[in-house]
Formats: structure tokens, C-alpha cells, sequence
């Protein structure tokens, strides 16, 4: 492979040019219109139009986008997660168009793209599930029959889209009276987001955690799993925070699930990175929960304590390369990485989006971090997609070191013009249970409902102090008055930023 | 030069003034001597006395991000986000009557921000209770109901399904 | 240690600010004039000003930083390295004054500082030393006795700072004739860099390796090496690219080399954070060079290749903590990291200083890459010091990979407003010879001096025709009459830019 | 719009002009399509059209960096840094005149960076010869001795050691 489409915008897109670039591969970005000048642009050999903003228009148009992997003269395909990266269709055209599709066939993604047919590959690997609906209950099911396929399962449940992921199209569900307005809203998610509707339901384990399994397969029968991933600590069933290794699984347990994972993959001959989430319950056992067919948003905290670049072995893979990595080596966590999805949401106003132009930013250095962003200083953060504009990492030599880290590194994190979920994370960071890792899925939900357990921007009286001061000599600065009888610095910093005129 | 701040739940008053290479920022009954310095359009590293002390060394790395209302900012600091409004002196006292008349008069509801009208949930001359949802506007794949603050009808709909909203864009005003 | 006074500027007292930050401890930051508003100072916790700009004035003025440690409570002092951190009067008047010196003893500062005396440790240790001078020539000796010595080690011999490090006060005497202003100009840098001119001579081992080897000891008698660090692209005498492990250290060399290192520390009872450079023959003999009693530049590429954090050990070393990593794992290398530094120098000009305000600046970002600076976008970089601005460190699986990642990084690397040796690097990267590692202490040197190897600068007629077009753009884009008739990103911007009045 | 441009040893006449929504740049018999974007005041987003071609989707991610000449920039893209001179057309034609003309005058010795003057090695009236070291400017710990061109006689020196200088300073003239 010589030249390769990513077939994505933001952070992921990002991520998959500098694998590319490392590997000296040339790249092909799409953009829609509103993406024009984003990163992922900026950054890659070439770019290509592909549609207006939304992302039916642009970045979910399997024809366009194939066309341009001819035209740009592309012959193979990265398609990030979300979006089309597990649309069958699209893995079919490329390999239709001659192009080779980075990820799995287009079989083991239509397969373990419904979450009921990869329930079955589960049981056939002789891997416990949650129990659940055998059959997905699409667009056509009435209400009335979903809820009689619930009371048959029991409340509390999960309703789930059955192309979900990422947590899109999810809803918890307590009792009956909840179920129409939750199947609605979960359908139109799983509509606008995979454009299928169809759903499922599961019993709901109480306070799970969520472990998962990072896998890659070659095209010669090898699959290898690596050391878990905690992913409890979601929001709205979205992840927020992951970790690796998890605290909650010993190296037996690590030894059963893993074994367990790469058994599912392989009963289904599965090629190229995936990834196996479970369920684990507090008293130990383990459910499969599903299959993700593609790269992970959080597969950087796995990079982290394997050494392994998980994209670039993809494009090794896909090109038919040999899985020869040291299979052992991939079980034993070198120490301990985190990381934070920071989103532009507004944590202190009930997490609204806040997409916007990004007036200012600064990212945090030094040992120990690493930052997968999609945004620089002066980018916009557009209404129509997924609000998550960077994946802050650290990596320590313990949990707590790898924590105070991220702390260090949130600290050094200016996101201005937008509202972030940085903020949040300060607060999720110094809570006594999280620094303990005695927490489940629930966690979030749960502190954040508490009433005193502090409001989340819990400002003290000092910061508020000094903002008061910051502001008032901003203020102070620009007046005309004080301005005009100013010291060095401030007249020196409009010199430099004044614009000399053509002679 | 004196300022409203508010900040929080407070409003403070502050007083600030060059004294040679430092400046005397006055809040409340307390001065604070900081030496300010510029290190970027709307970046500052402020040296802070501590209290009780003339020597200004607490660090403090402080960047601001303007909102539309002149005044009004989110200051960054020590990784947290503090929004503040700067007014002159006497201004917050002009708004907040203004504010006052305004709350007895018809609700505005208002895009909290850019975003696309995913649903409009009532028409014209509908009489709605408070808490009812109004309009959905979506942004980033995410939906977001806009309810009435309290009983009223619908005076008038400005927006129709799939248009394109600013933040701050009046949706639809019920009085 | 609660609070500790990073007595420094620049990107080291950033790193070691933020190793203070990740341990919970409170910094106290110092600053010249000129420094006000360097990175350093926004950082700290705290920040007090030393003096005028000049170093004597300020980062060498013992009494002051004392004083203001003291003032601040701090009860620890970071010397970071260069200004005072092998001053053995500074680590004296440190325990003087009560505060913990994050560093070796006064009395092994003092011993291995004079490069002489350190040089007849090293022969008790049974570690082999280049051939040279018994005692310093301190500035009353004439240059008649200096020429004198010097044809009884013979020529090419190299004249080094007795107080010397980081290259300075180094040169290379080739024959006696050059050896008057060899003498002069090394004495005068030794005595503006270290406050004193007493220098030696070693004989020059042709075309040697330079080969380092890092070492951490505890107050209770352990001494631990580290994998070494192949250090030979130099210029100048100055170290430029750094990497870890050397390809041309065997394991079994390795083990000889670091027991060597090791027991020259162990043999004048060394604590703290060090290093012992050795030259690498050809014939893969090897000779003790000096050792540096403190922190490296270049430590990350040990960091990054052992995952230890080199400046939280000297830390916790020095408020007694036991050394308690395992030593087999600090020996065996995982992967490959690699160090750019990054100067303020021209590299089209014969690397003149290039001092100034960055006007612009984006760094770096993405798997494998970190970076350590003491800059910013609207910061000054001074005339007074070292002219590095920041290190860019980069891991690999592989020492290709290292590499490949350390060039998609330089490509992502902006610094406007002044030259940097940014593009220095993308020439030494594209070489074969570096790339095979086939390289010396002189590679630099030759490569540069080659006529016909083609100008560092060489700049492919694309990119010329690309720069073209966007300085085009840029004049066209500001030009009155294309900006009023120009389309919306323009001018978006503009207003973006406007800052709003006061009502 | 017309410009003339020098890049390394070339002067190239460029004009431009919009069409649409692209540029139409061309470089002598060459007319190169480009789409720009603004991404910060002093960098652009270009997709260029490769030779032959009219899409543009060549990405070139290029930031600028002024010089205190007007119309003289660092243009930083795909990692390199090149110096360009941007004049209206007919620039280069006046310039390199009056450049012409004082070349054989007086040599004005510049300082080439900011700095402090280490020694003046000559004082006024005294004959140099070519290569003579003249006087020694220091910056970050360098010292940088400049020397005469060619033979010639010290006119003036306009610095003392130990003074500070700025970047295009003149040091001292010789005859």
C-alpha cells in the first residue's frame, strides 16, 4: 500500500495519518464543507470534497467516498470508528473497488455488526452471555410486542441498538412505563447514527464493570488479545475514561478473559483489530457483550502499556503481514496509562454540546502525556458531528502516578471559546472511590445525582478571587486610558501583532 | 478605574490602579498587589502578594475567552473554567432592573447553542404548561428539548424544522 | 519535601516543575529581567526575581536564590543543569542554609567537577581514561607551558574546561599553532560558563563514539546503571541528537560498560542522579571521558526507554528514599528513543543565534512523541542564555520507527518568528549514514563540511513553488481591495480577532 | 494582482487573482488552481492542483513568519523553512539598484542578531584588511566575530563593549 483514504474526520483521522506518515504511506482526507479547515485536512498529502455538513451528505456516502479513492488513486481504505467503519456495505464496495478495506471482511463485520448474531458466535465459542432477545426487533415491531418481549426478560434492561456502538442508540430501562419513549429515542439514535433502527433488549447487570479486550487477528489464523481495558466509568453509556490494566482483574482472571475473547474472534475468523467487551460482575464472572469490528476510540491506553501502534499493525495486517508480536508480551501491562475523552460539552450546564471556535488553546507537554486532538487554536468544533475534540493520555508507573499526571496535564489544558469536559474530569479525579478504583458502570450516574456531593465546578473562593483579579486587569489593560500610559509589554505585544503594509 | 465583577454567586466590587510596576487591585476591603504581565492577546501570567505580603510570587497562568456579551468572559485558571462579568461601576445595577422587567414579561426561549431545529413541538396560539417541551434543537448528534419555564401560550414560532440556529437565536417567544 | 525552588529557567525548570506537580509538591520558580514572563514562571506556583538578566546577575548569584528560597519556605533546591547544578559552592550553601540539595554532595561535586580529579577516580576504579594532563592549567599558566605539555601528549589533542560540561570551553587543537587562540577562547567561555578557566588536555581518540551511561545512587549505597545512551552527533562539542540504546553496544558490552560506570560512582561514594561518558573506540575499547554530577539534557531517552521518571527519583534520593527499582529492568531497553534538540540557531546562517519572538508555534502531537520546551506562541526567546529552546523526544518500536516518528514530528513542528535547527534535523535524517547509525563524534563535522553534500537548506523546487504561492495568497488575502471583496473565512476570521468595548 | 517573488536564487512574477471560488495563481507560463483558507492570522490551509490538473486537493499546510521588511517572510510548510521577498511587480527592478549602488561604498558592519558586544577589536582610523575581525557581538553564550569584507580603513565605531544591540544595528563602518 502506497496511498491511503481515511475515510473519517477529527482526532481518529488524525491518528491515522501520523501511523501512515510514520510508515510512509501518503494520505487521502474527505472533508465536508463545515471540515474544510480542520486538522485532519491540514495535515494529510491530499484532500477531497465530499458533501455538505451533514454526515448522511458527506461522511456516511459510501459512493463519493469510494469515487475519490479512485480518483486520488488510493488502493487501500482506513475507516476510523464510527461512521462507516462498521457498515458491511462499505467494506464491501472497497474490496468491490479494488481497494483494500483496513479492518475486518465485510462478513465478520455484517456478523458481529448485529449484536444478536454475535451473541450466538459467543455461545457457539462456549462464552457466557446476558441473557437477552435472541432475535433483533426492528423498525416494524410494535411497542406492544417489545414490551412483551421485556416482561418475558425482566426490569431493569438495556434496550440497545443492534448496529450500536460507542454507546449511540442505548437506554436504560427500570419498567414498562419507560419502554415506548426509550425505544423511540433509541431507534432514531440508532437511525441517525448507523441508519438502522433496529434494537434489542438485555437484562441489565447491576453495577457492572466494563472490561474489554483489544484483539488483532492476521489473515493467517493468528489472533492475539491483549491486556484488558477498564472502561466503567461511562456517561449516558458513553465511556469518558478508560484505563489499562484494570485494577478489578488479576492476572488469572486476565488469563480467562482474554482466552475467552480471542476464542470469539476466532470462531468467526476474524481478521484485523477488534475488540471483545464484557461484563464483569462483582462476584467475578464475566458476560460478552459484543464485538466492536474496528479500532477503538480508546485503543491509545492499550499503545500505552504494550509499546504496540495498534493502527500501524492494522495497515500491517491488511496488507498481509505476519501477526509476529510476542504473544506474552501483549498480556503483561507495562505499568499503567488513563485517559480522558475531553468533549465540547459544557459540564457545568448539563453537558450541552458547545460546539464553536476554539479562541484559544494549549496543550499539555512533557513526560508521560500524549494528546490525540482534532482542534488547534483558531479551528471551529462543528455543529454535526460527535462532540469529542481530543484524547488526553498519560502514562505512569503506577495508577496513581499515571493519575496525578493526568491531573498535571488537565491542569496545563486551556480549551478557550468552547466549554469542556475538562473541568470534570478535575472534579472525577479527586474523588476518594475513583482514586480507589471501586467503581462500576453506574458510577457517574451515581455521584453525579448525589445531592451535596458538590457541585461539579466546585470552584473555591480563592480561584474565584483570582479570576475576579484576571479579568479586572484584563479589563484594566485595554482601556484607552491605561492603554495609552502603559508599560513595555502590553504596547510591545500590539506592535508585534500589527500587520506592516505592502511597499 | 472600578469595576462590578461577578463571579459565582457574588458581585464584587474592585478598585485597580498602576502603582509603578505593580498594580493595586482593591476587592472589597482587602488590596491585592499583582504585577501583571501580557503573554498574549488575552493571556496574562499575574504575580500575586499573598496576603498580608507586598512581595507579589503566587503564580497565577490566567486566559480569557470573550462571550458575545461585551464584559463577559470565562477565565481560565489553575485548569478550571470561571465564568465572569466585568461591568463598570453602577452597570450591574442598570441590568438588573432591566433584567427584573424582562422576567415578568413573555419568556424568550432562546438556542442555548449553534445548532439544527430537529423538532418543533408546538404552533402558534398552543397553550402550554411549564416543563413542557417546546422545540428540540440538535447539535452533535445529541438532542436537546427546550421547555417552558412556566404556563403561557405561544405568541409566535420563528424557527421551522431543519434550520440552522445560532446560539442565542430567539426559537420562539410564549407569554 | 513540600515545596521545592527550581533554580533555573527554561524547559528543564519546566520539566522539573512538572515532576514537582506530579508528586504533589509546591514549586517556587526564579526569574531574571528578561524572563518575566517565561514558561517557567507562569508554571510555577510560585515565582521570585533573582536579578538582572545577565546569569551572573541573577541564575549564578548563590546569596540571592538562597535568600529567596528561605523567604518562599522551600526546603528543597533543584539545580536542573548548567547555571549553578555543579557548583559545589551552591550544594553547600544549600545544606548551609538548611535546604535539601536535589543533587550529589558538595564534596563529589567538587571531586568529579574537577575534571582532572575525576579522572584519577576513574583510574582506581580500574576504568580506563584517555591519555592526557595529571593536573588543571589554571589561567596564570603561560601559554609556553601549555605547548609544552601538549607535545608530550601529541597532536590532535582536545583542551578542555577543568570545570567543564555540555561542551562548553571545548575545543579541538590539531597543531601547535592553533593552539594560543584554542587556549584563549576556551578559557574565556569555561570562565563566562562556569566561573573558572582552569583547563586540560586529553589526546583526541580519532573518530570515537560517544556512549553515556546514566546512573541514580541512594544515600544507603546503591548505585544503579542504566542502559546507555549513544550520544556521538555532536556539534561543536555539543550534543544534538541522542538516542537509547546504541546500536553499537552488545549486550555483553553493556554489561561491562554500565559495572564500569557504577563502580567509579561507587568508588567516591556518589548520590543522586549522574552520568559517566566514556569514548567508544572503533576497536570497541572503551575510556572514561568525565562525569557530570547531575541531571542530563538528554535523560528523556532513558525515561522513555525505561519508563523510570529520572527527575521524581532525584526527588525521592534525595528525601531519602531507598532506590528500590530492579536493576535487570533498567538495563534492558525497551525499544528505541530518540532526542532532537531543539536550538534558537540558523541553521542557513552557520547556526548564528537566532534570539526573538515566536510568533508562531505548533508542536508536535500523537503517539510516540513528546516534547520538552521552555516556549510559547507571543514568548521571547532571550539573548542571554543557551539558546535551546525545547527537546523533542520521540519512541519507537524499532530505532526506523523512533526515527520515522522523530520526522513526522519535525514536518508537524512550527516555530515562526525566529530559525531554529528544525530543518538541520530533517537533512541529518534523511542521511544513510545516520540512518545505519555508522556514525562518530566527527560525523557532523564531515557531513557539513563535505563540498557537494549538498546545502543543509536543500530545498526541493516544489516546496520553493509552494512557498511562492503561499506568500501569493497571504499578500493577495491582505491586500484592501481583495479583502473587502473577499469571500466569508476572511473576514471571519477578522471579526473573530476584534475585541469587543466595554459598555 | 501582480507580484514579484524571490525564493532561493529565483525572482518569479506571480500574478493572482479569484475565479469562483478558487485562486488562479501563475507563475510564469504556469497557472496553478488554488482553494485557500485562512486558519490563523499568519497560516493558511492551500489545496493546490496538481500539474494538469484543475482539483485542488494537493494539501499545503503553510504558516508565515514576518520579517521587520515588509513584504519579507519565512514561509514554514512540510517542515522546512523558506525565506521569501513578496514586492509588487517592478520591486526587485528599484531595489536592486540602489543595492547596486551600495555595494561599492562604505561597508556598514550590522549586527546579525540581537546581542551584546563582546570586544571591538579596532578603533576608528585604523587599516584592516579583508577577513580582519573587527569586533565580536555575543548572544546566548556565542561569541560571533564579523569581519571586514575587504581591505579598507575604520571610518567609525558606533558601539562600546558591553552595550546591547539590536538585530541590524550598525556596529561600525569601514572605507
Amino acid at each position: 500500500m502506497k496511498k491511503i483514504l481515511i475515510a473519517n474526520r477529527g482526532e481518529i483521522a488524525v491518528r491515522v495519518i501520523r501511523a501512515c506518515r510514520d510508515m510512509g504511506i501518503d494520505t487521502v482526507a474527505i472533508y465536508s464543507e463545515c471540515d474544510r479547515a480542520a486538522l485532519h485536512v491540514r495535515l494529510a498529502d491530499e484532500a477531497w470534497p465530499v458533501g455538505p455538513s451533514a454526515p448522511r451528505e458527506s461522511y456516511l456516502r459510501i459512493d463519493t467516498i469510494i469515487d475519490v479513492a479512485k480518483k486520488s488513486g488510493a488502493d487501500g481504505v482506513h475507516p476510523g470508528y464510527g461512521f462507516l467503519a462498521e457498515n458491511h456495505d462499505f467494506a464491501a464496495a472497497c474490496r468491490g473497488a479494488g481497494l483494500v478495506f483496513i479492518g475486518p471482511s465485510p462478513e465478520a463485520i455484517t456478523l458481529m455488526g448485529s449484536k444478536t448474531a454475535a451473541r450466538q458466535a459467543a455461545i457457539k465459542a462456549g462464552v457466557p452471555v446476558v441473557p437477552g432477545t435472541e432475535e433483533p426487533l426492528n423498525e416494524q415491531t410494535s411497542d406492544a410486542e417489545v414490551l412483551a418481549v421485556a416482561e418475558r426478560i425482566g426490569y431493569p434492561l438495556m434496550l440497545k441498538a443492534v448496529a450500536g456502538g460507542g454507546g449511540k442508540g442505548m437506554r436504560m430501562v427500570a419498567m414498562a412505563a419507560e419502554l415506548p419513549a426509550a425505544l423511540r429515542a433509541a431507534r432514531s439514535e440508532a437511525l441517525s447514527a448507523f441508519g438502522d433502527g433496529a434494537v434489542y433488549l438485555e437484562r441489565r447487570i447491576l453495577a457492572p464493570r466494563h472490561i474489554e479486550v483489544q484483539l488483532l487477528g492476521d489473515h493467517y489464523g493468528t489472533v492475539l488479545p491483549f491486556v484488558e481495558r477498564e472502561c466503567s466509568i461511562q456517561r449516558r453509556h458513553q465511556k469518558v475514561v478508560e484505563e489499562s490494566p484494570s485494577l478489578s482483574v488479576s492476572p488469572e482472571l486476565r488469563r480467562r478473559m482474554t482466552s475467552a475473547a480471542a476464542a470469539v474472534a476466532r470462531t468467526v475468523g476474524y481478521t484485523n483489530a477488534g475488540t471483545i467487551e464484557f461484563l464483569l460482575d462483582a462476584d467475578g464472572s464475566f458476560y460478552f457483550l459484543e464485538m466492536n469490528t474496528r479500532l477503538q476510540v480508546e485503543h491509545p491506553v492499550t499503545e500505552m502499556v504494550t509499546g504496540v501502534d495498534l493502527v500501524q499493525w492494522q495497515i500491517r495486517i491488511a496488507r498481509g503481514e505476519r501477526l509476529d508480536l510476542i504473544p506474552e508480551s501483549l498480556l503483561v501491562p507495562r505499568a499503567h496509562a488513563i485517559e480522558c475523552r475531553i468533549y465540547a460539552e459544557d459540564p457545568d450546564n448539563g453537558f450541552l454540546p458547545s460546539p464553536g471556535r476554539i479562541q484559544g488553546l494549549r496543550v499539555p507537554q512533557g513526560p508521560g502525556v500524549r494528546d490525540d486532538s482534532g482542534a488547534y487554536e483558531g479551528g471551529e468544533v462543528p455543529i454535526f458531528y460527535d462532540p469529542m475534540i481530543s484524547k488526553l493520555i498519560t502514562w505512569g508507573e503506577t495508577r496513581d502516578h499515571a493519575i496525578a499526571r493526568m491531573k498535571r496535564a488537565l491542569a496545563e489544558y486551556q480549551v478557550r471559546g468552547i466549554r469542556t469536559t475538562i473541568p470534570f474530569f478535575q472534579w472525577l479525579l479527586e474523588d476518594e472511590d475513583f482514586k480507589a478504583a471501586r467503581f462500576d458502570t453506574t458510577f457517574i450516574d451515581r455521584k453525579m445525582g448525589t445531592p451535596g456531593s458538590g457541585p461539579l465546578q466546585a470552584i473555591a473562593a480563592a480561584h474565584e478571587e483570582l479570576a475576579v483579579i484576571a479579568a479586572a486587569v484584563h479589563m484594566f489593560a485595554r482601556s484607552p486610558a491605561t492603554v495609552a500610559a502603559s508599560s513595555a509589554p502590553v504596547s510591545r505585544w500590539q506592535q508585534a501583532g500589527r500587520e506592516e503594509a505592502l511597499r | 478605574m472600578r469595576f462590578e465583577i461577578a463571579a459565582g454567586n457574588n458581585i464584587h466590587t474592585v478598585t485597580i490602579a498602576r502603582k509603578g510596576a505593580v498594580l493595586h487591585v482593591a476587592i472589597g476591603d482587602r488590596t491585592v498587589i499583582v504585577d501583571a504581565r501580557r503573554v498574549g492577546e488575552m493571556a496574562w501570567s499575574l504575580l500575586v502578594a499573598p496576603e498580608g505580603s507586598a512581595e507579589p510570587v503566587q503564580g497565577v497562568d490566567a486566559a480569557l475567552a470573550a462571550h458575545r456579551t461585551a464584559g463577559d468572559f470565562d477565565v481560565h485558571l489553575a485548569g478550571r473554567t470561571i465564568p465572569v462579568q466585568v461591568r463598570l461601576a453602577g452597570g450591574f445595577g442598570r441590568q438588573k432592573k432591566a433584567g427584573a422587567a424582562a422576567g415578568t414579561g413573555p419568556q424568550r426561549i432562546t438556542a442555548p447553542m449553534p445548532g439544527k431545529i430537529a423538532r418543533v413541538l408546538v404552533t402558534a396560539g398552543d397553550e402550554v404548561k411549564a416543563r413542557q417541551g417546546l422545540v428540540v434543537v440538535e447539535a452533535m448528534k445529541m438532542e436537546n428539548e427546550l421547555r417552558a419555564a412556566r404556563d403561557g401560550r405561544v405568541r409566535e414560532v420563528s424557527v421551522v424544522e431543519g434550520q440552522s440556529v445560532d446560539a442565542g437565536a430567539i426559537l420562539l417567544v410564549v407569554e
